[in-house]
């Protein structure tokens, strides 16, 4: 399979998806479609290979996950994105087709604060237990002390 | 007092003291501890007695082999299901009873046929006599030794095999 | 003149000789070791190190002795001294030079057998008494490998019992007066070998320092110790290791025969009984720990029917030989 | 006697009715590599569950490269992994470079080259120093070849401190280029370096490879199937023990990788051993691509973008790229979204170290304490890195 069967097939089956370059292909999914789509990438593009998983917090915009997986086989890139829409922060998990997601959902919550529906164990990873606030979003400012700040 | 019924005395009380020790303290694992010391405490009798191999037998048998194994068994038992196990057996009166018995028995039947205080002198090396009596004279009991610890040894592989 | 060592000053002298040793031989292996690493070792403390240890000593006496809360107090005091008496004890029955030692009993080579085997006593007290889980499990590792590297080291050591006809430790080093068992053909060379191994595994020596293991268990059994009962524990292990020296140089090489004059004897004992150290030494140093699992497979397995066979032909030879007349 | 009062929180084998033991090993351990915690459930010895704790070196790597331009952060993420600080740094500056389409001068890109792979050669040999040391210990074998391998990585570090003027944390690779040129006489040196260090990695082989307790504890141990390691996202070393011939310079060329000859070294057997080999191969490519960058070496600048006046004269324009190196440990990558200004609106570090240490839980039940840290070792975790 090529980078360009694997556009057109993602066109074949998830239609409402922007997809855009080659290498990588980037694929902008709805968050209902979020776990299909991982499966179907992991599945039939064979994008076996879980690269990473983060956010990015563009403001009133929402939070937009994002995961970048690969076909090692045929050199496929796939950069998968989901918008969660403003003020949304709970995104279904895709740990039960990735094994990486787990500490990389944990991470993700960990600094943007979200939800991943499905994960088995939803903790805090780097920070600790009882932090307040999530870093990585826009709204934590960066040179204020914040609770438990020590 | 010469430095042999000294040392016999000091024993003596070691011995008493530590056995006693063992019945009588309530952590497991101390009553282990004294049981290792009564038992160094009986090789050092088997050494006044000028019996150095069975000392060292003693030693290397029950001090290092046996205590060890004990100690085992209550420190994988004990610590891992962490909690405590003590001995609370206080029977005590029951206890005394027997074991005053047991005195009176082994007192008599000494004072009824009284003993040598001093014991005729050893002739030849202790160790060699026992290692030729072992082979000749008591050979069949010997061999029936080997072959109730061989039946001891198949029976531990036995219940430590890993089940299928 | 070696009858006027009196048995009142005997044990002193040789308490205190054993202590001086084992003190420098910490440095004889540090030198060593750095000389595999191509490092230099100790260097400052006088001239090319050899004062270190005693700043060591010095430095281990100053430590703050702490103690930890939970811990059995009376049994992780008491560890230290009972872990240290055995291992001082083995050299109650040495005899360093014919005539002179502290007492030359006839079952020598059993009283040095027995004594070791008591030295699993204070390890326990010190691996149950931290109330520590990695000297628990340095403790439950210690009774596995204990109980399995004893038969095998005492069948090594009692093939030159059976060579020398004698249990006796200066009997043995007296029978190899023309040839040392280690140049016995086959028998003495295996028989070597194995008790080399099982001596590394007794004395809980790398690769088989699986009870330190400072990589998995941080330092085992001692984990909790610190100051001068730390130094105790340290002094026990290296009076151990410096004792089967000893012992292994008796048994094998000969003990103090050598070229030169009657008293160089001693000398010539302590010279080989170093090298059967830096033998050890050299294989902690180079060899990386193995598994507790293949350790005990390598003793049940390997070793322990090896020296079972190995004692058994001995004894055919021996037998053999004095039936032929040789 | 009562139940067992610890239950298994993950991974369930089946349970023989033996005790169970809680142990913490960590972060203060001396094979913790830095500071890795795990919370081990035992029975005996054998390890049933393990619990991994991260985050002790938790720095805000991220947070912090929004609050910096693209001329200062460079010099930041060699933080990131201490041990190959070069490759960090590559990572970075490369996701600008694409996002900005910024032109990289061809020596530029052969220095680029040649440091990343010395630096490889030096993360490698630290890796086989403490992984020896953690299964021999430091008051054994492991400590001997510990020193050796110190020994070797100290000449690199040389070559980058005469190169740099620093020995850890270098700050070499900028936006458009490298910084320095290399000094009168360093290509000699460093090619003498190159023969020394292939010499003795051959020492250290048969050194390791002769002894009996080295295979005994290397072989057969920390199994990683191909399924396990894509689905985790293992990458590097790891990835190519496991059977996958994937290397970023072969797959996805970047700084003129595509010049030069080297091969991917591929082992099936998914053991620490395999990861082992592919290493030790690993060394002599990455020599041989020294040599060879070294004789190619072209004349010219070595920075597009030379002499900058303020930290804040580098603009990136709007955009986004995922930029992926190398690295010692694996897949060094750098999602950077720019925003047109002179910082980063994001940045993400997918930490090679973070990913392959996600495997220890999935790999660790079932084998003996001691193994723990032998795959430890082998998995080589930088906590700079993973905590980022």
């Amino acid at each position: 399979m090529t980078s360009d069967q694997a556009r057109a097939l993602i066109a074949e089956r998830f239609s409402g998806a922007q997809i855009d370059g080659t290498y990588p292909i980037t694929a902008t999914v709805s968050t209902d479609q979020w776990v299909a789509f991982a499966r179907f990438a992991s599945d039939e593009l064979r994008c076996r290979f879980f690269s990473f998983l983060t956010a990015v917090d563009w403001k009133d915009l929402g939070l937009e996950v994002v995961v970048r997986v690969d076909n090692l086989d045929d050199n496929i890139a796939l950069l998968m994105k989901t918008r969660l829409g403003p003020g949304v922060s709970v995104c279904p998990s895709i740990m039960p087709v990735y094994k990486g997601a787990n500490w990389m959902e944990r991470e993700c919550y960990d600094m943007f604060g979200i939800h991943f529906d499905g994960h088995p164990d939803l903790r805090r990873i780097l920070l600790t237990d009882d932090w307040v606030g999530h870093p990585l979003l826009k709204s934590y400012a960066v040179d204020t002390p914040h609770p438990p700040y020590r | 007092m010469t430095g042999e019924v000294l040392a016999f005395w000091v024993l003596a009380i070691l011995l008493v003291g530590s056995a006693l020790m063992v019945v009588l303290t309530k952590n497991l694992f101390h009553a282990v501890l004294w049981l290792a010391l009564a038992l160094t405490g009986t090789a050092g009798v088997f050494l006044l007695l000028e019996a150095e191999f069975l000392a060292a037998v003693q030693l290397l048998l029950y001090a290092g082999g046996i205590v060890t194994i004990v100690v085992f068994a209550i420190v994988v038992t004990e610590k891992l299901v962490g909690e405590r196990l003590s001995q609370v057996s206080r029977r005590i009166t029951g206890g005394a009873v027997v074991s005053a018995a047991l005195v009176w028995l082994i007192v008599s039947s000494i004072m009824e046929r009284p003993l040598a205080i001093t014991r005729a002198p050893m002739s030849g090396d202790l160790t060699q006599i026992i290692g030729e009596t072992v082979l000749t004279r008591f050979a069949l009991p010997f061999e029936l030794l080997a072959v109730l610890m061989l039946a001891g040894l198949m029976s531990a592989i036995y219940f430590a095999r890993p089940e299928d | 003149m070696l009858e006027l060592v009196t048995p009142l000053i005997a044990p002193i002298v040789v308490l205190h000789v054993v202590i001086g040793i084992v003190t420098y031989v910490t440095l004889l292996e540090r030198k060593f070791a750095a000389r595999m690493q191509s490092r230099i070792g100790p260097y400052r403390v006088g001239y090319h190190g050899v004062l270190q240890p005693i700043a060591d000593a010095v430095k281990l006496m100053m430590k703050e002795d702490v103690v930890p809360t939970a811990a059995d107090k009376p049994v992780y005091n008491l560890a230290p001294i009972v872990f240290l008496v055995p291992c001082m004890f083995i050299f109650a029955t040495l005899p360093f030079a014919p005539g002179l030692g502290v007492a030359d009993l006839n079952i020598g080579v059993l009283f040095f057998l027995a004594v070791s085997s008591m030295e699993i006593v204070g390890l326990f007290m010190a691996g149950w008494g931290s109330n520590n889980k990695y000297a628990l499990l340095s403790a439950m590792r210690a009774v596995n490998q204990v109980i399995s590297y004893d038969l095998p080291f005492v069948f090594s050591a009692l093939i030159p019992v059976v060579l020398a006809g004698s249990l006796k430790l200066s009997d043995i080093a007296a029978a190899q007066s023309g040839l040392w068992f280690i140049f016995y053909p086959v028998i003495g060379q295996l028989a070597f070998i194995a008790f080399i191994v099982s001596t590394v595994a007794a004395e809980n020596r790398a690769p088989f320092d699986i009870l330190e293991a400072e990589s998995e268990l941080v330092a085992g059994f001692r984990v909790e110790y610190s100051g001068m009962k730390f130094a105790l524990i340290q002094l026990g292990e290296y009076a151990h290791i410096l004792g089967a020296s000893f012992l292994g140089a008796l048994l094998f090489l000969g003990a103090w025969s050598g070229p030169g004059p009657e008293w160089l004897g001693p000398i010539w004992f302590l010279i080989k009984a170093m090298l059967v150290f830096l033998l050890v030494t050299w294989v902690r140093w180079s060899f990386v720990r193995i598994r507790v699992d293949q350790i005990l497979a390598l003793s049940w397995k390997a070793l322990l029917p090896a020296t079972l066979l190995l004692l058994l032909a001995t004894a055919v030879v021996v037998v053999w030989r004095a039936n032929a007349g040789l | 006697m009562s139940a067992p009062t610890v239950t298994p929180k993950r991974v369930e084998l089946d349970y023989t009715g033996s005790e169970r033991l809680t142990m913490n090993m960590g972060p203060q351990h001396p094979s913790a590599h830095g500071v890795f915690r795990a919370v081990l459930t035992l029975e005996g010895e054998t390890v049933i569950d393990v619990d991994s704790v991260i985050g002790y070196l938790h720095r805000c790597h991220e947070k912090l490269s929004e609050t910096l331009t693209y001329a200062q952060y460079p010099s930041i993420a060699s933080k990131t992994d201490y041990v190959a600080a070069m490759t960090s740094e590559f990572a970075y500056v490369r996701a600008a470079e694409v996002i900005g389409k910024f032109e990289v001068p061809k020596r530029a890109q052969y220095l680029r080259v040649i440091t990343a792979e010395l630096q490889r050669v030096a993360s490698h040999l630290l890796w086989l120093g403490t992984w020896c040391m953690d299964m021999g210990g430091a008051l054994g074998g492991g400590a001997t070849i510990f020193l050796y391998c110190i020994r070797e990585r100290e000449l690199i570090l040389d070559l980058f401190e005469s190169l740099v003027g620093a020995r850890l944390l270098y700050g070499f690779f900028q936006v458009g280029g490298v910084r320095y040129d290399i000094p009168s006489g360093w290509a000699d040196s460093c090619r003498q370096t190159v023969d020394v260090i292939d010499q003795r990695i051959s020492e250290y082989e048969r050194m390791l490879e002769n002894n009996p307790f080295f295979m005994a504890r290397a072989q057969g141990v920390g199994v990683i199937s191909r399924e396990l390691a894509e689905s985790v996202g293992i990458s590097g070393p790891l990835l190519r023990g496991s059977g996958v011939a994937w290397d970023l310079r072969r797959a996805d060329p970047y700084s003129s990788y595509e010049d030069f000859e080297f091969k991917v070294p591929v082992e099936t057997a998914g053991d620490c051993f395999a990861r082992y080999r592919v290493r030790m191969v690993e060394f002599r490519e990455s020599l041989k691509i020294v040599r060879q960058a070294l004789d190619k070496l072209p004349e010219g600048p070595i920075s597009s973008r030379p002499g900058l006046k303020s930290v804040a004269q580098t603009r990136v324009p709007k955009g986004e790229a995922y930029v992926r190196v190398e690295g010692a440990r694996g897949e060094v990558g750098c999602y950077l979204v720019a925003d047109g200004s002179a910082k980063p609106y994001r940045m993400k570090w997918r930490g090679a170290s973070f990913s392959n240490l996600a495997i220890l839980p999935h790999i660790i039940p079932g084998h003996k304490v001691a193994d723990i840290v032998a795959i430890m070792g082998s998995v080589d975790p930088v906590f700079g890195e993973v905590d980022r």
